[in-house]
Parts: structure tokens; C-alpha cells; sequence
């Protein structure tokens, strides 16, 4: 690392992009991402060369290439386990996955979840286009009940999972939602998911041009954008729609939209809560097209230590109490006899 | 002769050369406990010695079953030994079911020590003895063994009846009167034990009235031996002549853990050791868990594969990376290593290996994994192998493990076996100076021209750069890469030689490994190759054959990939080449197809070490073929 | 299969022994799951034959040998992949598969999650012991934080998984919890999970008498247990207690635990709606010591049709619209032409 | 003659045996669409031929750039080929990029047709041409090819000015006016393709417009040739003397789904099929998903473990269990496949090689996973291991795997490539009936002492006994099992016999295997032995050699494990064995275990083929020395 006392340089969104050509397909939602993540780096912290971006295998997987920092594209579905070893090795390092829904949801499910509970202190990306992209369009995860696809010419069969329930049924402490074209709006998540001390799980509607190329039209076409998303704010009431004149309001356990006016006013919604993981799991049941989906930060518990930090806390506190391990005590640490 | 023998010796003596003794009865009975006891004193009176646990494969069966035996054999000598002993001299069975499993393997003439209240019809029952009949009262078994009867749990219950303890307090000590008789029969000191017991029952769980309880009852089985007038004759079995210097006892799980935190501390590294719990490997990380002092981390991962890759996140961060396993873990972690090979990144994986297929028999041994660790990867995916050979082995082979890694940036797999790494034998603790250092360079921001995949021309080995440094920002992955820039290449010639590359580098860890020994006559009739932990068997078995006037040598492998360079010379030295293998013949089909040499296999899979004497048949008949 | 026109045989307890012996611990609470499910087994509609236990590699997943049907003892964390294809081969099965929280949740963590989402039919127990048993005794992702065992000599780091939470995260269709030591709730909720149409999913509270004896003391001893657990019951208000004067209330999106009485009455409390899945989640997070635990279904969904019997639709759907396939004209299914 | 040509030839005719056409260009300029067409056509002519397609790894990489490239080599003859020819005789480039990444692939004298409009400054740019070199004026160029620039972009848009269609639709039909030239220059007839686009575009899609304005360019493209003058020959390749019978253009693909479904459906048997996506494998998975009316069930699963694992619960309940994958993919199931082991239940297993290790280079072909196949798992678990030699052979070798996996009641691995996978040739469709049924009994209720783990003494196989049946209610499992009950047992002897009775098992299978047959003469100075994908060019090789005078017959493997039984007596019968491989020597290795036969490696580890003139010129030096 960089000696601790020279000052950060300022960095421009360029000092982050490789020599490596951009390989993803003209008008692919990834572009979008990268130069926002690009944008956003400068606004951190940290130096370039304590950035690590850390993938598993897809179009998505390809991001570390196009990152002039370290980087390091592993196999399919174990960027999360790489990336702990990272953090393990060297906390001060700045970590963060960019995977396909694929890779983390399919292949990687398991990594997920408990690199979750664990709360590693690193950020991830799931770039969720709703198909497998590079393996040229079988159906993911996340791709709708139904779905036509190379490998189910007559419909999918499975229902899809639901990555914010799952991070959140897991115990993950930064839990949000954004889109590849609202730059300003994944910039933000993203910097916030950054900064946080633990596991960030990001989910990034994105467009795959050219397999999945209208899954996500309802939520980022101007036309239907408002109704079908809403952007949720610590503390603030849940409103939406193109004239803001929509709610969530509580109704027992669930959640209704209502509409704003005659006798039901902004009181009467529910107020966004980001520390009650209860409500954040209620809100990731919103789905289009009953519900408008939310984008934003659904939990954050910036509470829980990390799973890097306990580690090295360990170690600390193991030399605190019983001194710098000696090897030549080690070797010695049992019955000893002399022959001579 | 111990201070703790009270009177004269009214018996015969007699001298031993080595003997193997073997304690065994229910799970519950403290078999491993009483076994390890008897090891350290017999490692501190002087004596060589080699142990062997064999634990059941429930974690706690009903009581009184076969599937609950568990057992431990000792052997212990005034001579060199390599083995716990194909058979038992002498037997302690503390239950009828302990009895029933393991009498096949005691020497007909050998001791036989039986808790004789334990043979009650329940318990005959309950280990499937047919109904009417008692062992015990069988005559085949009395003239074909000496037969020792002993009243071991009432005896302890008088002896401990003033205590105040409860009966099942009580209880618990027969293993300590049974060895007391035990220590009596051969001439050993109490002090070991007794101090044992005191640190252990008396200071670490603060209950000196346990500790005292069994410290009566060792004594009362010792002064039992003493007075009884059972036994007729007494046993010594002098000091070995080991090499001189301090020694210890030392399991192979031990060693593998001191030596892999020695080697990394040579390196002047961490460790990052990762694993999911598997028998027997478990045991690694278990006694690494305890080393956080020495920067040791240990992650238990969710399963196989997460382990291997935070392995190599952990080693891309500048950590030795390590993982370790058993076979079914091996064949899960293969893509992971798969990725460490072609990052070129050094990792250790550490494979412990048992009895399979599949879950096979998790409790037992067998060295059926070779041709896993070569080639259980998809594609041309050249890892180096190295195979400790003893228990005591398995410090020195883990130091080597950590320098072949770091110096050839790549996959070391470490194949033990449970055999070995469940024994013990004493060791000789290094001088930790005498250990050379393990030098690594990581470029820094001065370096000139880095590439991340240009090599040393010595090793082949690429440079390891770690990020948190300004200027040398670089992204490896799992594509193919161009030889010097790293970047992703589908160009044919450039995967060609990448792939010959990756090849050439494991075959050049050859530069830095020991040349084969062999043990015998350096050329003639026969040479015995093993590897791993048939390291003592086949030596043994060698030594014994040559003391019968055969024209055998031995040698034995510990660098399976690449071979040392002297294997071919070695092999061509003798006119038939035999290969003692744990397994149908793996070391032998690697050896055939690079040299050609008829080699022949001498194979067994049974879950258990090779019987000295069955090898030196098994070399006899082939020799007379 | 048996044919289906003779009449189901009455079947007892023991017609499901097997003649192998049962080798679990002494005390183990294994036996009391074991003895449960071959007394409930002969209560529920189907053949013997027709039985297929399955589970991984544990103490628990020895369970098939000691039932006296169809069984595969296969490999660590794999049984619900395994299941998943013995229902896809024949669905008139009826499939159970027993595994620890190891299994299950640890390395076979993600066919969990998957095999959840799909609702495959089957029902899984899940014998949690929070520890790893059958390896003697290293903490399990149920293990609470902090747990000293052989691998973590200062105490395990990550925090442990929710098993309830990640199964209603899934989107699984029936989601239960009960306990080894209460034979009739076992029973009841083991024969309502078997009945259940799609994948049931129940923990079971699962005494390790020999590495973790002292887990479930408080939701298993005579002198804890009424205020340590609640059973919950549909259209039933959260009573709980020795005395039964104790109630879950909600808070906004959150439950409080109320004392009864001074002016806190039962229709004050929360009344358990199953078919509610926010509400279901939010009930899996009531932990002790804060919250009694939950015992009992806490979510069904019986509408959702199961992944096995969609697949055969399907096939039946395509021999529908194109006729039972002809080899012979699939193997012409191209231009051809005749060289002669 | 065809009825389109319009007008008599005023060109010279020329008659060829056999020409290698290649097609390139931009990913989206349907290159594979075209080659897919022309082989068509030259398949309904009566010539023999085959196929070879290289895609980008890229999805979709940025237009006109290398990695954007993707193309279709179509060799097509009057005699029996076996490959899609070494360098292309003609090659049609549709951009620069596409003329960069294969000009080194055409012979020298080659004809070169190239879309003159696409060789822009900012074109050249994209490929990576130095600022101002454009090839197209490039004189060593000009007297190394035989060069024919066609502006095709501007020709297609003046032909279909009319159309009322946009110009993004237009330019889409660039690739048809470049199929028409070919036509004409080979004298091949329209209406196949003509047909294609009608019922594809017309029905299908239906947009009968967009089929019309193909037709139109196609046609314009035709006539071009016709009436350019541009052309100086044009010609001829007549029919090949293929084997009667009716024929199709199948692709190993294809094969391999047609194979899976008739073998099972020989056996009266259901499929499940349960895979994992992943390049070049997903193939199957698409196929086989249409063909649910045949009872064929497929499962997209979530990884490749739960994919074999679904396969085996399939195989447990009575299906044929089948799962497929490539190298990485092969790594994660081999614990599950060492299961199907243990349980001794039928199981297939596909895996499309490609270029590792690691991920590799996906899109590549290669034959290194020989050596994980047979030994990639812990311990000893032995699988049967069989590899199609050729696109049509992958349907032979599908109904043999399911025959052999019901037979011994094991997995059987089936060693396909990306070569062979994506390959295509003329396949004579097989008389069903010819092919004979395979037959399973499983045990019933009225079964006599039934026994899980009996085995039948002619195949040493364990009875499939399926859940459902009354009476024989059992169980098993992945802990080793007492031969004849199935019961979990820990006996040392019994382990030893049943790892040795798998064994036995498989090698079993060598009873019905088919001996290996000799191309050439049956002794003499040299054996080329292959396996797998290779066959098309080490016999093209082989014929060559012995053309050209050489004492070099050829022989190729389809089953891998166990040999044929005459494997042996045929490698004795030459001076010399040449293993040709794209690996580093895997087949050598296992064939200089077994026989201790000093046989020599051709190895080459570029993702590619084996050129035939590469192999021929490899073989010739080790005859010289
Ligand atoms: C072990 C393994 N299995 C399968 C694959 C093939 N594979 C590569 S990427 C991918 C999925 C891609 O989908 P996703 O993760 O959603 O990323 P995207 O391409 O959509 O960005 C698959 C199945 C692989 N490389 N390795
Ligand atoms: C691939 C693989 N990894 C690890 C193991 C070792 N192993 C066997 S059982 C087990 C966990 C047991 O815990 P759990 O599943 O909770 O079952 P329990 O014994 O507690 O009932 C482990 C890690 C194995 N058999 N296979
Ligand atoms: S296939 Fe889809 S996800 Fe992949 S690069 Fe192309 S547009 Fe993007
Ligand atoms: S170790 Fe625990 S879970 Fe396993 S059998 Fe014994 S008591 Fe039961
Ligand atoms: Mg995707
Ligand atoms: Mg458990």
C-alpha cells in the first residue's frame, strides 16, 4: 500500500478506464454501468491501487477488465468467495464484484447467501438482465415464469427468485436496487454502497440488447417509468407515479396502492424505514405489474461488524493475550526428551 | 527403574527389542486417551515409537456395538521402527466388542488383557456373539493366546469406593487402571500420566477430584500388576538409539499444521488457510484455528469450493494461501484449482485422503488420490505434488509445499493420508535456522517494465504482484492470457505455448528437489518404490526381506509431480521394479508410461496400512515368479 | 407401481423399520424425529412402495437406512437435486428428504434455495442441531455467533442464517418449524407438510446430545419453553406464555411482545395469517432471547402449482399439439437426399 | 446444369474434386446463415462434405473489430472427405476484419472475394490495420491470391432500390448477393436456399418482405457472377460416390440429440436430461428441450452438480439419466459422478471439450479431458469412457452410450468436442430397425431373493430395481456397500473385492465393444492411432501418407475405457505407434502404461483442428528419423 502520508490525488472518471477495448454489445446496459462506476470512483476515498474489481464468469464478469485497477475475472459463480479471500488477506483493500444475475443467483447462490450473513466488507454489483448473456440466452434466475428461451422453447418452469428477498431473507446489512440508465440514481447507490461498512448488495436492472432486450422497458422507458418504480428515501412516505398523486399505504401485514386524494393524503402512507428489515422484505415483494418496484436503498444496518474486521480483530486480540506466536515455542509445546 | 516400583521384582524379566500393544473398547471407553499415555511415556523412557488410531465410523454408536470399537496400537522399540506393527504383541480389550474387532490381529502367543466383567451375556449379545457363547471360556482362543482375566471395573470401583465420586466417575477410570496393569506388564514410569492428569482434569477444567480419582486408579492397576501374581513374566524394552537431539511426539496433523505455519513464517507471510470440516482432514484446521497468534486466519467456508477460491483471493492479496481436505472435497475444489493454475498464483491444498469411492469408508486410509491430484482437471492443468511419508514427515514436506508454491507461482496439492496423519511417531524438533528462508519479491512501484505475466527465466514463474500498488494496476483472469502482458488472447500459438509453458514450470520445480535414496543396494534384483504414508510398511518390509538375505532396495517417493530427476537411473538400476500401492496401481501407471519399465504393482484396498509381513510375502512370491 | 385398483394395506409404525440398527448417539434427538415420522407415515395416503427418503451425508442424513421404504443416502449437500430427479422420473413418488443444517444450509445451501423456488413436491426435514455432528463438532451456519467449537476455539465470526427466513426469502410454499421433543406437534406439522402440494419446508429443532446438548434448551425444557416459543396457528391471534397471557403485537412494521391485560387485549394482537408472506417473514426474525420462536406453519401456499408436475404438462402439452414424437420422422427432419 | 443459369457459359469450366470455401465477416453479418445455405445446397448436389464453425467469444463484439469475427468453412467434394479442408481454396470476406483474421488461412492461388465497400479508412481503422495500409492495394496481396473485389454493399442497395424497404434491411441481404456470386462460381443451383428463405423468413417469422428482398439479392448476386465478366472460370464439382442410401447434413449437435433420444427410446425408457449451460454444450440442452413429445424431459439446473445429481434421482426412479456440460463443467460433477459409481445406476455424461484449463478459450476446440475422464475423481471409480469420432458418429456413439450405461449400470463419459459439436457432414439416416432394442428387466415384485447388490456373473452388473414395486423395498447409498445386500459395510476384505469388481465391471464392457479397425495396410512400418475428433484429419492424413508412397495405416478409438479388446495385438503389428492428440499426450500415456509400447505423441494445443498437411509433414519426420 501507499505510504498512509501522501495525499489522495484527484482522480478523473479516465484515470479509471484500462486499455482494454470495450467488448460488450452496441447498446448494451453494462456501458452504461461501467462509465457511471467510472464517474463514481473518483468521488471515493480511496487510491486507485487499493481498488479491487473482483468477477465470476459472464458478460457482466467482464467488468474488471475495462477497471484500471487491480482486477481479477475468476470462474463462474465464486467472485464472492475470491473476494473474501481478498478481504481476508488485506482489509484495507477496497473490494467490489460486478456478476451477471447468472453468476451470482444460479451458480453462485450459495457464495451469496452466506457471504452475506458473513457481512464481508465489500460491494456488489449484480448486473441482473433476467438471461444468461454470454451462454447466448437461456433463462436466469430472475427471468420470468414462462419465459421462452433456447432452453425452454415452450416457457420456463421455474419461478423466478427474488434477489432483494433473498439478500435481505440472508441478513445482508445494505440491501438497494437501481437501473443502468439513471446514472445520477446508480452513481448515488453506488457511492453509498461503497461506503458502507459491510456487504452492499446492489441489483442493477440492466439491459441485455441483445437477448433480454425489452425485460426491463416498464421500468425505464419514460412512459411507463414512474408508475412502474418508486424511488424509496429513508424517512420519507412512498409516493409515486408520473404526478406523484400514488402511495403505499399499510394495510395489516400488506401493502396496497392507493391513491393520493379524496380523504387519503400523504399521512396515510407507509414511511420508508431502511433499518427495519421487516418492512425492507415487504417492499421487495413489490412487484410489477401489481405494485410499482422499488429502486433505492431498502435496508442499510451499518451497525454489524464485518466479517474482515472480526478476523483481524481475532488475530489482535489472540496476540494481545498470549504475546507474538514463537515458533520455536510451537515447535517445543509439548513433552520433550533429550537422546544423546 | 522407576522410583513408582515399590517393591522388588518377584517375576521373570525379559528384553524386548519392540513391541506393539493395542488398546481398544467402546468410544466411550478412552482407548485414544490411555493409547496417547502410554505413547508419551514409552517417547520420553527413550523408545522409538509409531501409533495408529482407529476410530469408528459413527460418532458415538450404541454402546457396546462393533461399530463402536475404537482402538489405538502403539509400537515401541530400542530399534528403528517405521510402523505401529502389523499385529498386536499384546491387547487390552476393556469390552467384548473390542474384543471381538480387533483379537484377529493379535499375534497368536500375545498378551491378551480382558476387563473380564465387562463379558456379560447383554454385551456378548450386543456384539453379536451367538447366544451361549463366551470368548472367554473358548479353549482355541486360550491356547492360541495368553490369556490375561481381569476384574477391571470392579477392582477400579474398589480401589476408587472411598472416593466419594458417583459409579459413573468411577467408571471412567478403568482405562486408567487398565493402563496402570499396563505399565506394570512393561516397566514404565507413572510420572507422565499422573502429571498429565493433573494439568489436564486438575488445572484446564479445574477438577483436581477427577484428576486424583485417576490418579488412584493408574496407581491401583500398577500395584495390581504388581501383586497379582498374574502375570508371570516382565518386559523391558531399552532406549532406541534415535539420532541425538531434543524430541517430541508429533501426529502427522500436527506437523502438518507446524510445518505449514513455519513455512509461511520463513516467508515472512500470513496464512489463510480455508477449509470445510471433512474427516480426517478436519484436524487441520482445528489446530491452525488455535494459531491466530502466529497470523494465522482460518475460515471455515460454506463448502469446498468457496474455501479453494478465497484461497486464491486470498493469495492474489498477498497471503500464502491454503486449503485442505479429503478426497470428496479434492474432486469439488478441482475447477478452483483449475483457476490457480492458470492465475498462476501459488496455493496449497492440503488433501488428506480416505477410503472411497464416493463416501466410500470416511474413517479409513487409503492413497487412491494420486491420479486425482495429476490429472482431475479439465484441460492441460499441471499442478506440482509432493507426499509427506510419515507422520514426522509431514513438518518438513508442508515447509516444502510453501516454497515450491511461492517459488513456482502455482498449485502445490499435498497428499497425506489419514494413516499418517492420525499417527504419531517422536520427531526431532529442526533447528528452526537451519530452515532456510523463502525469499519472495514482490514488484513495488520501483519495478521497471512490470508485466504481470513475464517470467524468470530460472523458474519460468511469473512475478507475484499484489494490489495496494500505485502504478502496477493490472487484471488477471481465467481466459487465456498473452504470454508477458497477461491480457486475454485467443491467438493459437500464443495458448500453445502457454499451455507447454504452465508445463514446463511444474517440471522445473525438478531443479530444487532432493534426489531419490534408496535404502539397500544402490542396484540388483529388486527395488520397492512407494510413496506417502506406505513409507514405514514398505521400509520395514525391505529391511526385513534384506535381513532374510534378499537382493531388495527400497525407495520412496515424496515428489510425485514432478519426479525427482534421478527416478529413471534409480528405476533402471534394478532388474524388476515392484510398486507397493494403497490403491489399484496409480503410482505404477505414471511410472510405466514415462518409462516404460515393467514395473508391477503390489496393490491393496482395504482401508488399512499394508502388514509388514504381507508385503514381505507378497515381494517373495514375486521374486520367486 | 402397485396397481391402482387394489386397496391401500393398514399400514403400523413398524411396518416402516427397517432391519438395520439404528446407530445414533444415546440421547440423540434424532430417534424422536424418527420414531415420529414411521408413526405418522402410516396416517398419510400412500403406498409403501411409493416412498422414497432421501438426504445427503450427516448424523441426520443416516435416516434412510432405518425407514423401511425406497431410499438414497447420497452425498454432502446434493439430496434435493437428487429428489428433484426422482420426482422429475416418476411424480406419483412421494419424496422426503432429511438432512442437518450442514446439508442443507451449508454446502447444499443453494439447491435449497432453488429447489424452493421451483416447488418441487416434496417435503423437506431439516434436522437442526446447529452444529455439525457427523465431522464431531465444528459450528454450523445455524450456530449462533460467537460459538466456541473446534474450529473456532474464540468463537465462530459470521452470523448465523435464518433457515425460516431463507426458505420464505426462496419464495418457498410451505414453511414450518417444530420440535424433536414434542412428538404431536411434530407429527401434525410432518403429516400437514407431506400433504402439502409442492415443497414443504420444515425446520426441526434437533437435539445434538453429544457436541451442542444445551441448543435448544430453552425452546425444549418443561421451565422455558411456553415463554421461549409460540405456536402459531392460522386465523389464531400470537398468544403465548406459561400462563398464555403474553401477545405479539404490531408496531408499524414491526412486532412488540405485549403483556395481557391492563388494557392490552387479545384483539390487540397479531393473528397469524399464513397465506401472508411479508407476514410470515417478519415472524421468522422473532428470536430468542428478545422474542419467543415461532413453532408451527408459518406460511402455505397451496395455489402454486409444483415444478415436477408442470414438467409433465408440459410433455403432455407437446404430445398434444404435435402427436407422440416418431423416431423415424425426427431422423428426417431435414433436407434429405438419396445418393444411390 | 442449373435451370437458373439464364444465359450459356462464356467462361472456361474447370471440374474439381474438392474445394474448401470459407465465409467471413462481422458476427452480424450472418456468415454461419450463409456457409449453413451453401452446405445445403452442395449436400442436395450429391457432394460430400463437411463443416467447421468459428465464432467470436464476444457475444456481440463491437462491429468490425477482430474479435467480432465469425466464420464457416464448408468443404464440399466428389470423393469421401473427412474434414472441412486445412486452408480454404476460396475465401468470401464481407469486411476487413474478416479478410484480417483468415487471409492466412487460404492457400496461395486462392480465390478472394471481397466487399470492396467495407475496406473504409475508419474500417481498416477498427481492425487494426496501420493508418493508411488498406490490403486491398496491397501488390504481394494481389500475386499471392487470385483477388476479386466486388462492391457489394453498393450492388445489393442498387438491386433493391426498389424494394420500399430500409436501408438497415438492405444491408442485411449484403450476405445473400455474396452467396448468389458463389453460386454461380460453383455452379450450384438456387432453390434450396430460395426455399429456405421463403419458408424461414416467409412462414416462420412471417415476413414474407424480408424473404423476398434475400431472394432478390441472392439472385442479383448470381446474375452479377453471370454477367460481370469478373470471373475468368468457373467450377465444377460433381457428385461424391457416397454409399447408397438417403442422406441429410447433420451436425454433431444434432447427432448427439438424435442419438440420446433414439437410444433411450430403444431402451423404452423416458430421458431426463438435467445440464447447465455452458458454450459449446448448451446445444444438447436446446435440442433435446423440443423434443418433449418424445418423453423427453430437460432441466436447466442450477449448477452443474444439481444437474448430475437430478440426473442420478432420475436414474434412481427409472429414467435413462443423462446430463452434459464442457471441461469446467465436467470438474464440478465429479463427486457426483464417483456417487453414480457407488450406487452402480446408469448415467450418461456429455462433455463438449474446449481449450482450458480454466475458462480458457471457450469458443475453442481441444481434446485434453481424456485424462479427467478416466481419472478425475477420488479413489477408484472407474466409468466407461466413449468419444464420437465425427459429427454424424455422435449419433452412434449416443445410442451406444445408453446401451452401455443400462448394460453395466455405470456412467459412462462421453468425450465429444467443439470441433465435431459445431461441425456438420452428410449423414445416411439409419434404418431404425436396424438398430437393436436394449433391453432392461427390472425386478418386480415376483423377483425371487432379491438382492440390491447381486450381480449378474455375465455383465457383473447390480439388478436396476426402481422405487414403486412392492416388496423389494431398499436402500442405498455413497458409503461402500457388502456385495449382495447393499448394506453399508466397513469390512477390509469386502472394500477390497468391490473396488475391485467395478473395476472389473467396466472393463467388462471390452465383451461387446467393437475391435478396432485398421485403415491401410493391417502391419507395417507405422500406426497413426486417434481418438475422438481427429479422425477427419488423421485419415485424410493417413490416405495422404499412403498416396504419397508411406507404409502408414490408421486406426481410430471410439471407446476409451475399456479398449477394445484388440487394441494391443493391432499396436504390436507396426514398427512404430504415433498418437496424433490435441492435448499434451493423453491417450499416449494411458497406452504406455498399459502396453509399455515406446509410441511417439503428435501433440498440438492451438483450439484448433489438426491441419492435414501439418499432420502429413509431422508424420514424414518421424518416418526420416
Ligand atoms: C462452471 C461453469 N459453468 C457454466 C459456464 C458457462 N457460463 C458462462 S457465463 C454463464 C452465465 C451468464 O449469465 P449471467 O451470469 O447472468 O451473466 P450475463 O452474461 O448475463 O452478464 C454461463 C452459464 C461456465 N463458464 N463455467
Ligand atoms: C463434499 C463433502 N464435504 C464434507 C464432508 C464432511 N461432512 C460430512 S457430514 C458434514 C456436516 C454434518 O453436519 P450436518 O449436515 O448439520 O448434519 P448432522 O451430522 O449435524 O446431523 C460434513 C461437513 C463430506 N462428507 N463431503
Ligand atoms: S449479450 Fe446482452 S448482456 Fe451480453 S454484452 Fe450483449 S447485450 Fe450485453
Ligand atoms: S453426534 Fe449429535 S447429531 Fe450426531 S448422532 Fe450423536 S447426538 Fe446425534
Ligand atoms: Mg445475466
Ligand atoms: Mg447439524
Amino acid at each position: 500500500m501507499s505510504a498512509p502520508t501522501t495525499p489522495l490525488p484527484t482522480y478523473k472518471a479516465k484515470d479509471f478506464a484500462s486499455d482494454q477495448d470495450v467488448r460488450w454489445c452496441p447498446g448494451c446496459g453494462d456501458y452504461a454501468v461501467l462509465a457511471t462506476v467510472r464517474k463514481t470512483l473518483p468521488k471515493l476515498n480511496h487510491r486507485k491501487e487499493d481498488y479491487v474489481f473482483v468477477s465470476g464468469i459472464g458478460c457482466a464478469a467482464r467488468f474488471p477488465y475495462y477497471v484500471d485497477t487491480y482486477g481479477l475475472h475468476s470462474i463462474h459463480g465464486r467472485a464472492l468467495s475470491v473476494a473474501t479471500g481478498v478481504k481476508l488477506a488485506n482489509p484495507a483493500l477496497e473490494v467490489c464484484v460486478v456478476c451477471g444475475d447468472g453468476d451470482l443467483l444460479s451458480i453462485g447462490g450459495n457464495h451469496t447467501i452466506h457471504t452475506l450473513r458473513r457481512n464481508v466488507d465489500i460491494t456488489i454489483l449484480l448486473l441482473n438482465n433476467k438471461i444468461y448473456g454470454l451462454t447466448k440466452g437461456q433463462y436466469s434466475p430472475t427471468s420470468e415464469f414462462g419465459k421462452v428461451t433456447k432452453s425452454t422453447p415452450m416457457g420456463s418452469l421455474d419461478f423466478p427468485l427474488n434477489p432483494l428477498a433473498i439478500a435481505i431473507g440472508a441478513g445482508c446489512t445494505f440491501v438497494a436496487r437501481t437501473i443502468d440508465i439513471d446514472s445520477p440514481h446508480l452513481g448515488a447507490v453506488y457511492q453509498r454502497g461503497m461506503e458502507h461498512t459491510g456487504t452492499a448488495f446492489i441489483e442493477v436492472y440492466q439491459n441485455c440488447n441483445i437477448f433480454n432486450h425489452q425485460a426491463w422497458f416498464y421500468a425505464s422507458q419514460k412512459e411507463t417509468r414512474a408508475d412502474s418504480t418508486i424511488l424509496v428515501e429513508h424517512g420519507k412516505p412512498l409516493i409515486f407515479g408520473k404526478d406523484r398523486d400514488k402511495g403505499i399505504r399499510r394495510r395489516g401485514g400488506r401493502f396496497e396502492v392507493v391513491q393520493l386524494g379524496n380523504g387519503v393524503s400523504e399521512d396515510d402512507l407507509v414511511v420508508h424505514d431502511e433499518t427495519d428489515r421487516g418492512h425492507a422484505f415487504t417492499l421487495s415483494q413489490m412487484c410489477h405489474p401489481e405494485f410499482p418496484e422499488p429502486l433505492g436503498v431498502l435496508h442499510a444496518d451499518p451497525e454489524r461488524p464485518t466479517y474482515d474486521r472480526l478476523v483481524h480483530d481475532q488475530m489482535a486480540q489472540a496476540i494481545e493475550q498470549k504475546g507474538r506466536g514463537s515458533l520455536h515455542d510451537l515447535l517445543h509445546d509439548a513433552e520433550t526428551w533429550e537422546v544423546s | 527403574m522407576s522410583k513408582n516400583s515399590v517393591t522388588e521384582d518377584p517375576v521373570e524379566q525379559a528384553d524386548l527389542e519392540a513391541v506393539a500393544i493395542r488398546f481398544c473398547g467402546d468410544s466411550g471407553d478412552g482407548m485414544q486417551l490411555t493409547g496417547g499415555q502410554f505413547t508419551s511415556t514409552s517417547a520420553l523412557m527413550g523408545n522409538d515409537f509409531a501409533t495408529f488410531a482407529d476410530f469408528p465410523a459413527e460418532i458415538r454408536a450404541p454402546k457396546g456395538t462393533i461399530y463402536g470399537v475404537s482402538g489405538f496400537q502403539v509400537q515401541f522399540a530400542s530399534t528403528d521402527i517405521y510402523t505401529p506393527g502389523d499385529r498386536a504383541n499384546a491387547m487390552v480389550a476393556m469390552n467384548p466388542a473390542g474384543f471381538r474387532a480387533n483379537i484377529a490381529d493379535v499375534e497368536p502367543g500375545g498378551i491378551v488383557i480382558v476387563n473380564e466383567d465387562e463379558f456379560t451375556k447383554a454385551n456378548l449379545k450386543k456384539c453379536g456373539y451367538e447366544e451361549g457363547y463366551n470368548p472367554l471360556e473358548d479353549e482355541r482362543i486360550d491356547s492360541k493366546f495368553r490369556m490375561f482375566r481381569v476384574a477391571m471395573s470392579r477392582l477400579t470401583r474398589e480401589s476408587l469406593a472411598e472416593s466419594g465420586m458417583g459409579a459413573k466417575d468411577i467408571d471412567r477410570c478403568r482405562n486408567m487402571f487398565a493402563l496402570g496393569i499396563v505399565y506394570w506388564l512393561f516397566d514404565r514410569p507413572l510420572e507422565t500420566t499422573i502429571r498429565y492428569l493433573q494439568e489436564y482434569y486438575g488445572k484446564q477444567k479445574a477438577k483436581p477430584e477427577i484428576a486424583s480419582v485417576n490418579v488412584r486408579a493408574l496407581k491401583a492397576g500398577y500395584y495390581f500388576g504388581e501383586n497379582a501374581e498374574v502375570f508371570p513374566v516382565r518386559y523391558r524394552i531399552a532406549p532406541a538409539k534415535l539420532k541425538p537431539g531434543l524430541y517430541r511426539r508429533i501426529s502427522g496433523h500436527e506437523a502438518i499444521v507446524l510445518g505449514l505455519v513455519t513455512g509461511v513464517q520463513k516467508a515472512q507471510k500470513q496464512l489463510m488457510y480455508a477449509s470445510y470440516p471433512i474427516t480426517p482432514a478436519s484436524d487441520v484446521i482445528h489446530g491452525l484455528a488455535r494459531l491466530k497468534h502466529f497470523g494465522v486466519k482460518t475460515m471455515q467456508a460454506e463448502d469446498e469450493i468457496a474455501a479453494v477460491c478465497a484461497a486464491i483471493g486470498a493469495a492474489f492479496a498477498g497471503d500464502i494461501g491454503a486449503t485442505g481436505t479429503s478426497g470428496p472435497g479434492l474432486a469439488l475444489k478441482s475447477e478452483g484449482i483449475g483457476l490457480a493454475v492458470m492465475l498462476e498464483l501459488p496455493l496449497i491444498v492440503i488433501n488428506v485422503q480416505r477410503a472411497g469411492p464416493s463416501t466410500g469408508l470416511p474413517t479409513k486410509t487409503e492413497q487412491a488420490d494420486l491420479l486425482q491430484a495429476m490429472f482431475g482437471r479439465p484441460s492441460e492443468c499441471p499442478c506440482i505434488i509432493v507426499a509427506p511419508r510419515s507422520p514426522a514427515d509431514c513438518f518438513e514436506m508442508a515447509v516444502e509445499a510453501v516454497r515450491l508454491a511461492v517459488r513456482y507461482m502455482c498449485p502445490v496439492i499435498y497428499l497425506a493420508d489419514g494413516y499418517i496423519a492420525n499417527g504419531a511417531e517422536p520427531w526431532r524438533i529442526p533447528d528452526l535456522d537451519a530452515i532456510p528462508p523463502i525469499t519472495i519479491e514482490h514488484p513495488t512501484s520501483a519495478t521497471k517494465d512490470f508485466l504481470p505475466y513475464a517470467r524468470d527465466p530460472e523458474t519460468l514463474a511469473r512475478r507475484w504482484s499484489i494490489p495496494g500498488v500505485a502504478g502496477l494496476e493490472h487484471r488477471i483472469g481465467s481466459l487465456e492470457k498473452e504470454e508477458g502482458t497477461g491480457n486475454v488472447s485467443y491467438d493459437p500459438e500464443n495458448h500453445e505455448k502457454m499451455v507447454r509453458m504452465r508445463a514446463a514450470k511444474v517440471q522445473k520445480a525438478a531443479d530444487v528437489i532432493a534426489p531419490l535414496e534408496v535404502r539397500g543396494p544402490s542396484s540388483g534384483e529388486m527395488l520397492l518404490l512407494g510413496w506417502g504414508g506406505t513409507y514405514g510398511s514398505i521400509t520395514t518390509a525391505g529391511d526385513r526381506l534384506r535381513s532374510a538375505g534378499h537382493d531388495v532396495a527400497t525407495a520412496h517417493l515424496r515428489h510425485l509431480n514432478p519426479f525427482p530427476r534421478n527416478l529413471e537411473e534409480v528405476l533402471r538400476s534394478y532388474r524388476m521394479v515392484a510398486i507397493p500401492e494403497l490403491n489399484l496401481g496409480q503410482l505404477l501407471k505414471l511410472v510405466r508410461a514415462q518409462f516404460l519399465i515393467d514395473a508391477v504393482g503390489i496393490n491393496q484396498v482395504q482401508g488399512r496400512a499394508f502388514r509388514v509381513d504381507e508385503l514381505v510375502t507378497r515381494v517373495e512370491s514375486l521374486i520367486k515368479r
